[in-house]
């Protein structure tokens, strides 16, 4: 990677925290509605995996999706406004935050359905396998989405038909208020890749270095033709599920010691200790985010909601 | 008797009838969950996060601490399973109460609703006995996107071997509730989840309601109204209005969508020869379209003007605020209604 | 013009029309697959047995020798899965059409009908196109039983965002299933399992026929009889005895529950001002009342009696043969309410 | 196991065979409508493992259930007059082939919805739990099975709970038409519950005395409250999938290499060459069984259809 890359992925993880910061703030004046899933503390993991990415690689998410949507290049304007319901959002104001798509940049959004995404991306994959290009789908979803039929089907399926497609679990622990231990049978879930004999790993996803690599390596793997992969990248939400988490199930120490792993501070500190950049550069880049978060804000709250004939658009396409 | 009131205040002309603490519709199904697992040791719930915590409504909060893991069973997110093992602990007896976090994820243990829980009884000739409850809030308008907003309880009351209740008021949601556990049938008890801050009038003793009989909410003599869950509120702020040029609008309550009780829907239709159906969910297929024909069945002689529905529009429901709120039938909508009849 | 037959019987006076092919459902709908493969090569065919089996009910036999398993893909017992790639596949551009062995198995598969196909394109602002049919065989009547006999259209067609089709005829069949894999939008196609062997006039010639449009079956001037799909069949057979009364009934094939094209059926209605509604689903919530209600509503001038719905008893279908024949509706049914609307 | 248990065992593989040709020959004429899935070939599996099975272990099975009928003691008669459909079959005639259950006898069915019964098998296993009793749940299910979504949901949780079930895998190599590496990731099943962390073994389905033995040990380690328990029986059926099956997915050679290890020939060379019992006893047995099907067959041709009325009961309690 050269520098310039580099500095794109700060860019890239610290835009991510400070849209969704500023979007907690926007939720709490009631400019926001509906459901706000954070991704702070997890930005390592989609932007890792991401930055390794080819475009001709379909990528699909959960309702978590703030990160991957800025990491595939969807603007803070656009994903802003979405989540203030405007017709300049991605989504033209109708998906909301749990549902940022970019048909045209390959990436498949933003589901809410826990796990109904996996299906979706076999897919997916088999779109590419049956015209016999070299996209790889990348396929993100949480812990306890591996608990839901729709993971074992999606899973099986893309090994009997040897599918391009990387499995990616998000294991920040916990499923709303339920923790891994209480929820699936096992708590390292690349153990759950066994069942289906699919080559695993696991990475720290606080470090986004680790995932970059970890997701060149099984890219490459998955795109020669070897069929899926599946990836458990660890990781720590430091937010509640959503907006309004009483957080009973957790106590304010382990949230504490997670952010001593801060995804972008280790980051930060690599990029320094590297001598990759300098600390001028990357305050540089946090005051560019700043400016073009609080742009993005402005956009957003400038665009027109939808016209209300668009309630009855985009139903069918014929 | 409220022992919390004071004997001289009961004694008022005002309160000469027996006073209610008006509690939440949530306070109200807490209530009876609670009053029901204290009743019965066979009684406990099960679903994702109704336990450590407390229910993503907070209709379960407290009950973690009380009752324990045994009987507030925390569960991985596996819809199948949780309304697939609740149906083998009630064949052994037990009376589960599953929670489907809201209804649209009732979608992923459909199989088991309505193949499973509502046909096993009759398939093995009778040797099964299936008493569970499903308790699951739905409805739109929270700006919760498509495929979290739906109000399809129609569907789920189109299957013979399921009773499907859904509640408007704290009183009968209480009372329901504590029926639906003492039955013997597998239920599908559908809350409203911007109805759980209601407050009604409930009765401090106990008591059931019985889960097959309509009721009229609202007395009137021009329009019958028929309705159900959240749209009994809309429908009541669209009376009052309506009430105001001296229209009087009767407002019956379904209550429960299978059985389907028609006779109070009839007797009234049969006073005002008029009638609006108001639902949530959207019109085709929907309750009204049930309710309406049944009406003309039943009463076509007495039909003077064509019956109208009031539902929500076709579309998949939007994020945005103001493209929902106009998918969704606004009180307005029900005034237009209620005039087009008359 | 068929050129299997010989041009001198061609010119004789009984077939002065266009000769058509009488063929079975089975071929119609085979015939309809195996063209659109030929003619797209993003065109496959995806679900259990479909490949070296040749289909369950033989609509596919042959299919995976010619086309090879890359366009015939059979796929393990997972209903969600089988759905939902078909979903990603139409994503990518690929025009999968996804067979559910039957249609009770939809359910194993409801969230990503209802829930996916139906909605994504809405909540995505357009941005998604999912060209996607889902071939699936429904009805009673084979005593398979509770969870294998149902009819559940309606449940399908409450969903704004799907298409659902359900031909009656084998040349619908044909013509509405390659509309079906042509269009940009997921399509519920909805075959009877008991309708695969029956014979019909198929044109030889290409063609294809609106999957919005419900039409005259057979003509008549005293009632209007809507139905669908296997009741259509048993419609026309009480439409035979009833002519021989003297009543000449008119029956509209609605061949589409959603969009549904209530123009035929109403411009029949205000010429016979009666209606009897045929469907095999259970009455509740089932089709006859939609039909009926939008009746009242879009002719409400013209009734002249009450409308009347044939339907399914509502019981979970049983094995034994005599019972289930009771449940399902008969021609007796559809005569008697016939007579009844006079 | 004495004398007696030997040849109840025999007795009633034989009896399963019996039926169920006679059975087959009853559909051909007629009689019996619907599906019929034949359990022939497969009698050791359910044999076996039933008979080590105590009264207050629940059982339950999929839609091929005609062996586990007989083997909890459901009468030929019972099962003959439900195959055609009669008032006195076990489930009233409502059920037919595939829905034969008798709750008296711990025995839940008979279930048609591939897999729909392994979540209603965690629950009867939890009946057990919540109430303290020692019942271990028996769910039997096919290889094909174990790749819909509700094996998944319903074999975690039987973990995450520590739930007193064992789970048997009836591997007869095809689900329908598709053999189980066109279906399944893995070949082996057991290899599935490696994904959830349970105990598992695989054992020679044909092989009765194996099975039994099999079941007592599992059934023991689950009683003794380690949770579920993981088996996979490797067998083969003889017949179609169901009546009208047109076998292209397999070679007629490949079934008759596995007939030679009937599993009622295996048992009685067993028998015979143990000198458990003499030829001439294992004849008997034979007999009896050939009366008991003809009586059966009999009683079921004789008795009433159900009354009409019975079309409106059993579809609530209340
Ligand atoms: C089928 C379904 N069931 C339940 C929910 C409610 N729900 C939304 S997110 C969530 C937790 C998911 O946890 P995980 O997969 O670990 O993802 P994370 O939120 O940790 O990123 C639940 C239960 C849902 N959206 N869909
Ligand atoms: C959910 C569902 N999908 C499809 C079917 C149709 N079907 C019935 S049996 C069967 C094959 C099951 O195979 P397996 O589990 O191996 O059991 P076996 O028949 O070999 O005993 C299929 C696909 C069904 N009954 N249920
Ligand atoms: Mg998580
Ligand atoms: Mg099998």
């Amino acid at each position: 990677m050269d520098k310039n890359e580099y500095l794109d992925i700060y860019h890239q993880m610290v835009l991510i925290r400070r849209v969704e910061e500023r979007a907690a703030e926007l939720y709490q004046q009631g400019k926001i509605g509906g459901f706000l899933h954070l991704y702070i503390g997890q930005e390592a993991v989609s932007t890792g995996l991401i930055s390794a990415r080819k475009p001709q690689d379909p990528v699909i998410t959960a309702y978590r999706d703030h990160g991957v949507a800025i990491n595939v290049g969807i603007s803070a304007k656009q994903v802003m406004a979405e989540l203030l319901g405007k017709a300049t959002g991605i989504s033209k104001g109708k998906g909301g935050s749990m549902h940022m798509a970019d048909a045209d940049k390959n990436y498949w959004g933003g589901h809410a359905v826990v796990g109904a995404h996996l299906p979706i991306a076999a897919g997916l994959a088999l779109g590419d396998q049956y015209r016999s290009t070299d996209g790889v789908t990348i396929c993100m979803f949480g812990d306890g989405a591996t608990n839901i039929g729709f993971f074992h089907e999606a899973v099986n399926l893309s090994k009997v038909w040897n599918l391009p497609v990387l499995w990616v679990t998000e294991n920040n622990k916990y499923g709303m208020g339920t923790s891994i231990e209480r929820a699936s049978a096992v708590s390292e879930i690349r153990q759950k890749a066994e069942g289906y004999g699919i080559t695993n790993a696991r990475v720290d996803g606080m470090n986004v270095i680790e995932v970059r690599q970890a997701a060149e390596e099984y890219l490459e793997h998955v795109r020669s033709g070897n069929g899926p992969f599946f990836l458990e990248a660890v990781t720590y939400r430091y937010r509640g599920h959503s907006m309004g988490d009483p957080e009973r199930y957790r106590q304010k120490d382990e949230i504490e010691k997670w952010q001593q792993e801060d995804p972008i501070g280790i980051f930060r500190t690599f990029l320094l200790k590297e001598k990759i950049a300098a600390s001028e550069e990357l305050d540089e880049v946090e005051e560019q985010v700043e400016v073009e978060t609080q742009e993005a804000i402005e956009f957003a709250e400038a665009s027109p909601e939808p016209a209300p004939e668009e309630l009855f658009t985009h139903i069918y396409a014929d | 008797m409220n022992s919390f009131i004071p004997t001289t205040l009961q004694t008022e002309p005002e309160i000469k009838e027996r006073v209610m603490p008006r509690i939440t519709m949530r306070e109200a199904i807490s209530q009876a969950l609670w009053e029901e697992m204290e009743r019965d040791e066979n009684v406990f719930i099960m679903g994702e996060e109704v336990g450590v915590w407390g229910g993503t409504y907070a209709v379960t909060k407290g009950f973690y601490d009380h009752f324990g893991p045994k009987r507030v069973r925390d569960t991985p997110i596996a819809e199948a399973a949780i309304i697939g093992a609740a149906i083998g602990a009630a064949l052994t007896g037990l009376r589960p109460v599953a929670e489907l976090m809201t209804i649209n994820f009732a979608f992923a243990a459909m199989d088991h609703i309505v193949n499973e829980a509502a046909k096993l009884r009759y398939m093995f000739g009778g040797q099964f006995t299936i008493p569970m409850v499903i308790r699951t809030p739905g409805g739109g308008g929270r700006q919760l996107g498509a495929t979290h907003s739906q109000t399809p309880d129609a569907i789920f009351a189109h299957f013979p071997g399921l009773k499907v209740v859904a509640p408007g008021t704290p009183e009968d949601a209480k009372g329901m509730l504590k029926s639906a556990i003492r039955s013997d049938d597998p239920i599908m008890f559908i809350e409203h989840a911007t109805l759980y801050q209601v407050r009604g009038e409930v009765p401090e003793e106990e008591y059931t309601i019985p889960l097959d009989k309509a009721k009229i909410h609202r007395p009137g003599s021009d329009v019958t109204l028929v309705t159900y869950s959240k749209m009994l509120e809309k429908s009541t702020q669209a009376a009052e209005e309506l009430a105001k040029d001296g229209i009087e609008v009767e407002i019956v309550d379904l209550r429960c969508l299978r059985p389907l009780d028609m006779e109070p829907v009839l007797a009234s239709f049969k006073k005002t020869n008029r009638a609006v159906i108001v639902e949530e969910g959207w019109r085709s297929y929907g309750v009204g379209a049930e309710v309406s024909s049944r009406i003309y069945e039943g009463a076509f002689d007495y039909v003077d003007s064509p019956i109208q529905r009031v539902a929500q529009k076709e579309v998949p429901l939007p994020y945005n605020r103001n493209l929902e709120q106009m998918a969704l039938p606004q009180v307005e909508d029900v005034i237009k209604a209620v005039k087009e009849v008359l």
